[in-house]
């Protein structure tokens, strides 16, 4: 009889393995979360990329500067325009050209315009994976304006490519300033809506409350930058310590929190669009007279050397390094996606918290798929 | 009372006799119940369908939009034109699947919610049985639809599938018991379990305002608790589309999906009827004391019309939740009931038996 | 800490490591065999305190496959920019940071993949973007062939 | 007691948020006015894109069948995708001199991704973005256009073009 006395260690324990993706509503995009689960709780996630790696750096080493600027818009294609300038502003920094006041205030409202649109659309997605569908319509309904002023200007609305090294491709529409102004009034009437739907209500406060907690420490450690960052207390906003463009010149307020949990990074994103209307309200009237571009040569080839640009896009810094050799073509491009190092951190939040948690921590993240896989 | 002409109880009699005096009792038998069977089948078909199209305006309106537009006037024919292409979809088969299980699961599903409809009274005399016991007929029939949502969840061969089935079990086990403990309360105040005798009890006023403050906190908690047990948002746990894709009918395809869909719709028509029953007097016309030509022109409107229209409310605060509220965690979800609702729930009981012994209801 | 203060100050801790000042930051050149020393001096250190790996690049120069990193200060808000090249260039390897920042894990498991450069002592050495099994070559390598890419 | 405080002010706090809720939905559900949807294939006809909306890229020909397009080759060296091909011929001129003119200029829309660069850079301004964005077709060669119109010929009066350096 001894020998049928199983022991518990003997039973052959088999890990619940469950794969979220590449298809799968709540991951955006064909990101592959393999996850081991202990009933609904999830031990481990183990996070698979490069279903969308299309070898943009690879692509870059064989164009030129200004076409590189078209494939920068496929990385996050929520923030093209904050990519774009990153590229410009290497190519300007490492000429040492001086680009006109007027692209600098132009390029820095096209920014937080894109800030705000990428945002918006997190809130939306961000309100369906936790269950409320509703959230989606009211935020694409707000974002379609921006789009449609991205759309007068640039002439896309997504991937833009609206700006080049020296300037931007057009001067602005004449109707943007006053569309701008009109988009801010509405959208300062439609931003408490957004917080009587979903921030306040308990149901969200439960779900993202003390969820997916990360320190100070390991947001620097991990490099989990932008509003995901800041909600740790990260001060990593470029646009404040590392000023291009016009930003310098602006009055805005680092939004920063320290406890670092989903609920944080839900509300740094959504104060951050109170600060993007506020600087864009500071630039809107002050656009100054002059060109939109300036005189390149055709053919643009940087000093030989390295050169690194960083930017603030909606998801975090990116950034830009070239390693040049003198040639029209780069040697080497990388480019620094925020959302790749944001992923890092995932089986860190993720591990010890339900299944729906998961799903609103990656929400919370504001992962773009082809930003990680490049 | 004088005849009423909405009152079916002597028609139904009177079929009922011809049957029996024409047809040995075996044969009558059988043809009262197809007569019934396919009375109620049309009605489940059509309610079925104007269900999917009235929520799918609902939330469309709730989003900021205009919803099914291009099948019919107003898109009304989008809901056939849906369970056309439903019927005529691949039923996909899976690989090391169950099958009669597979199979099985989406017909429990649907029969359970046919078995609840049954004791339903839609008029005075217009419901198929009326057991003595029928609020627990009701009760115990409505909840085996988790059975065969258990058996999806088991049978697909798909671990969200299974999560899904397994969040739904242990959803329904612990929110079956706020729907009893609510509709408990009521029967306390009704004196009876007999749907029919608790509609003629609210003759001279509805429940809800009868038995004012603890059927009013029956009332909500019945539809919280009666919201989770249909499986539908803020506590479609089963499903949950953003993390179990589509839960327990994840593998279902073509027909077998449409009678789960058609099956949730029914749910909640249903579980709002039996609200609409219990809480605000079924069948029965708006009566206020001493208004009599109120009370007189109220009857004239035809008891399956008030009984349609206070179903259709409930069945929209139960759309409004949906589309307005972020999903539940499991762990939320069970905290709510056995914090919260449960609680409440045997307070009110008390509160309601000291109600009705001090006779402070109206 | 400006860039001169900066310099003055690595000097002072470690005499031995060459700095170049570049275009931007001060670009630090190590040998591999310093690399896990000199980045843990540069995080630990209470007047560096580089404790935030921006970017981390690895390169295919024509002498040497190379990795740069990009560091940066949150308490003193100064870049610095340490170059590193492999030794070898027919099995290149170098010492993981990943255990110094974190990031460095998935960093580093993208290099591994793109350019062929194996870290030792990293936790999960894999290809991070392409398939495991049968991808073959390092595509960032300047001398990667394939048929499907394009010239114009 | 305080216990219990706290339960109902959670519980009664919890609905008050709930109700904020439904009061934003409920108040789009009973306002139809604030939808802003478009009718898209009834609006078709007075549907008007922006003028620089990056459509495709055409080359407009005037009443003479005439375009400016001198066959140059810059949007082709430019173009990131190789989305576009110039082929030239050579002419004779009436006065003895051969010269180089566009013979058919292939746009393959499928490969184009609207980055604008070619029209930025054409020193004739030959070719513009059009503003249609119906570019569904149900077969891939269709996506392979000729921009230059049978027969076309080109503008007179065009500034000469300095030799692309390369």
């Amino acid at each position: 009889m001894e020998d049928i006395i199983i022991n518990e260690n003997q039973i052959k324990q088999e890990e619940y393995i469950v794969n979220m993706g590449p298809q799968h509503p709540s991951t955006h995009g064909v990101l592959r979360l393999k996850i081991s689960l202990k009933g609904e709780t999830v031990e481990h996630i183990e996070p698979h990329c490069g279903y969308i790696h299309r070898g943009i750096e690879k692509m870059c080493e064989r164009l030129t500067y200004q076409q590189i600027i078209h494939l920068t818009d496929r990385l996050d294609y929520l923030s093209a325009h904050t990519n774009n300038e990153a590229v410009c502003l290497l190519v300007e920094n490492a000429l040492q050209i001086e680009v006109p006041e007027r692209v600098k205030y132009i390029r820095t409202i096209l920014d937080e315009l894109t800030r705000l649109a990428s945002h918006q659309l997190w809130w939306c997605a961000f309100g369906m994976d936790l269950g409320a569908l509703t959230t989606y319509f009211y935020g694409l309904r707000d974002r379609e304006l921006i789009l449609d002023i991205f759309e007068e200007t640039t002439g896309a609305r997504l991937l833009q490519s609206f700006n080049t090294p020296g300037g931007l491709m057009n001067d602005i529409h004449p109707n943007f300033i006053k569309k701008v102004k009109e988009f801010i009034v509405h959208f300062r009437k439609k931003l408490p809506e957004y917080d009587e739907l979903l921030t306040g209500n308990v149901i969200l406060r439960e779900r993202t409350n003390d969820i997916g907690l990360l320190t100070l420490e390991e947001a620097i450690s991990y490099g989990v930058t932008g509003p995901s960052g800041r909600a740790s207390g990260f001060a990593c906003d470029v646009r404040k310590h590392h000023p291009y463009s016009a930003y310098d010149k602006v009055d805005f307020k680092e939004i920063l929190y320290t406890k670092g949990d989903c609920f944080h990074r839900y509300k740094a994103r959504v104060e951050e669009m109170w600060e993007s209307m506020k600087i864009i309200e500071q630039l809107i009237d002050n656009i100054p007279e002059g060109d939109y571009a300036v005189k390149m040569k055709p053919i643009i080839k940087l000093p030989e050397g390295e050169y690194y640009q960083r930017v603030e896009a909606a998801r975090g810094e990116f950034g830009v390094y070239v390693l040049s050799t003198g040639e029209k073509y780069p040697y080497r491009v990388k480019f620094r996606s925020p959302n790749f190092s944001n992923l890092s951190a995932i089986n860190k939040l993720g591990a010890g918290h339900k299944i729906a948690d998961l799903v609103a921590i990656g929400g919370s993240l504001d992962l773009v798929i082809p930003d990680i896989d490049r | 009372m004088t005849f009423n002409i909405y009152d079916f109880t002597s028609f139904n009699q009177w079929i009922d006799k011809t049957l029996y005096d024409n047809l040995p009792s075996f044969w009558a038998l059988i043809i009262e119940m197809t007569l019934i069977g396919v009375a109620f089948l049309l009605f489940y078909a059509v309610i079925g369908l104007f269900l999917v199209y009235a929520e799918r305006k609902v939330c469309a309106f709730i989003q900021n939009r205009v919803g099914p537009n291009r099948v019919g006037p107003y898109g009304i024919f989008q809901t056939i034109a849906d369970f056309i292409k439903l019927l005529m979809k691949e039923i996909i088969p899976i690989n090391n699947a169950d099958k009669f299980l597979f199979n099985l699961a989406p017909f429990i599903v649907i029969i359970a919610s046919f078995m609840a409809i049954a004791a339903i009274p839609f008029g005075k005399g217009l419901h198929a049985i009326d057991f003595n016991i029928g609020i627990f007929y009701v009760m115990a029939v409505s909840s085996l639809g988790v059975v065969g949502i258990l058996l999806a969840g088991w049978s697909s061969n798909n671990k969200y599938s299974l999560i899904g089935a397994m969040r739904s079990g242990a959803q329904i086990v612990s929110y079956e018991l706020s729907v009893g403990l609510s509709m408990v309360t009521m029967v306390i105040l009704a004196g009876s379990m007999q749907l029919s005798e608790i509609v003629e009890a609210q003759r001279n006023g509805w429940f809800i305002f009868t038995g004012h403050i603890p059927a009013f906190i029956a009332f909500v908690i019945f539809l919280i608790a009666s919201t989770a047990e249909t499986n539908r948002g803020p506590f479609d746990l089963a499903e949950a589309e953003s993390e179990l894709t589509a839960g327990f009918h994840t593998e279902y395809s073509g027909i077998k999906f449409a009678f789960f869909f058609l099956a949730e719709y029914m749910n909640m028509f249903i579980v709002a009827s039996i609200a609409a029953t219990i809480f605000w007097g079924g069948w029965m016309p708006l009566h206020i004391g001493g208004w009599v030509g109120f009370n007189h022109a109220m009857d004239f409107i035809p008891p399956f019309f008030w009984y349609m229209g206070k179903t259709l409310i409930v069945i929209f605060l139960m759309m409004w939740f949906k589309w307005t509220f972020p999903r539940l965690r499991i762990d939320q979800l069970l905290k709510l009931e056995w914090k919260y609702l449960l609680p409440i729930n045997l307070f009110n009981i008390i509160l309601m038996a000291l109600v009705v012994l001090m006779g402070w209801h109206f | 800490m400006n860039n001169e203060q900066l310099k003055e100050k690595i000097y002072s801790i470690d005499s031995t490591i060459n700095i170049v000042e570049g275009k931007q930051y001060l670009e630090l050149n190590v040998a591999p065999e310093d690399l896990s020393k000199t980045a843990l001096m540069l995080k630990n250190n209470p007047d560096l305190s580089f404790d935030y790996l921006i970017c981390l690049t690895g390169n295919d120069l024509p002498d040497a496959y190379a990795v740069v990193y990009h560091l940066e200060s949150t308490k003193h808000n100064h870049v610095v920019v340490l170059k590193v090249k492999a030794a070898n260039r027919e099995n290149p390897t170098l010492d993981t940071v990943s255990n110094i920042w974190i990031t460095a894990d998935f960093h580093e498991r993208e290099v591994y993949d793109l350019i062929g450069i194996t870290f030792n002592n990293h936790p999960d050495m894999r290809r991070i973007f392409l398939d495991e099994e049968d991808w073959v070559g390092y595509p960032l390598r300047k001398d990667y062939t394939d048929n499907n890419i394009v010239v114009r | 007691m305080n216990a219990i405080l706290n339960y109902l002010k959670e519980l009664f706090g919890g609905i008050k948020t709930l109700l904020t809720g439904m009061k934003v939905t409920g108040y789009y559900f009973v306002h139809p006015k604030e939808i802003i949807t478009q009718q898209y294939p009834e609006n078709r006809k007075t549907l008007k894109m922006f003028d620089r909306f990056k459509g495709e890229v055409t080359m407009p020909h005037d009443e003479n069948n005439q375009h400016k397009c001198t066959a140059c080759g810059i949007c082709e060296i430019n173009c990131p995708n190789g989305s576009i091909e110039v082929i030239s011929k050579q002419v004779e001129k009436a006065d003895g001199k051969t010269k180089k003119e566009l013979d058919v200029y292939i746009y393959k829309l499928s490969m184009c991704t609207f980055c604008g660069i070619c029209i930025k850079v054409c020193p004739q301004d030959a070719i513009t973005f059009s503003q249609g964005f119906e570019h569904a077709v149900f077969n891939k060669e269709k996506l392979i256009k000729t921009l230059n119109k049978p027969g076309s010929s080109l503008k007179e009066k065009v500034k000469e073009v300095k030799e692309v350096i390369e």
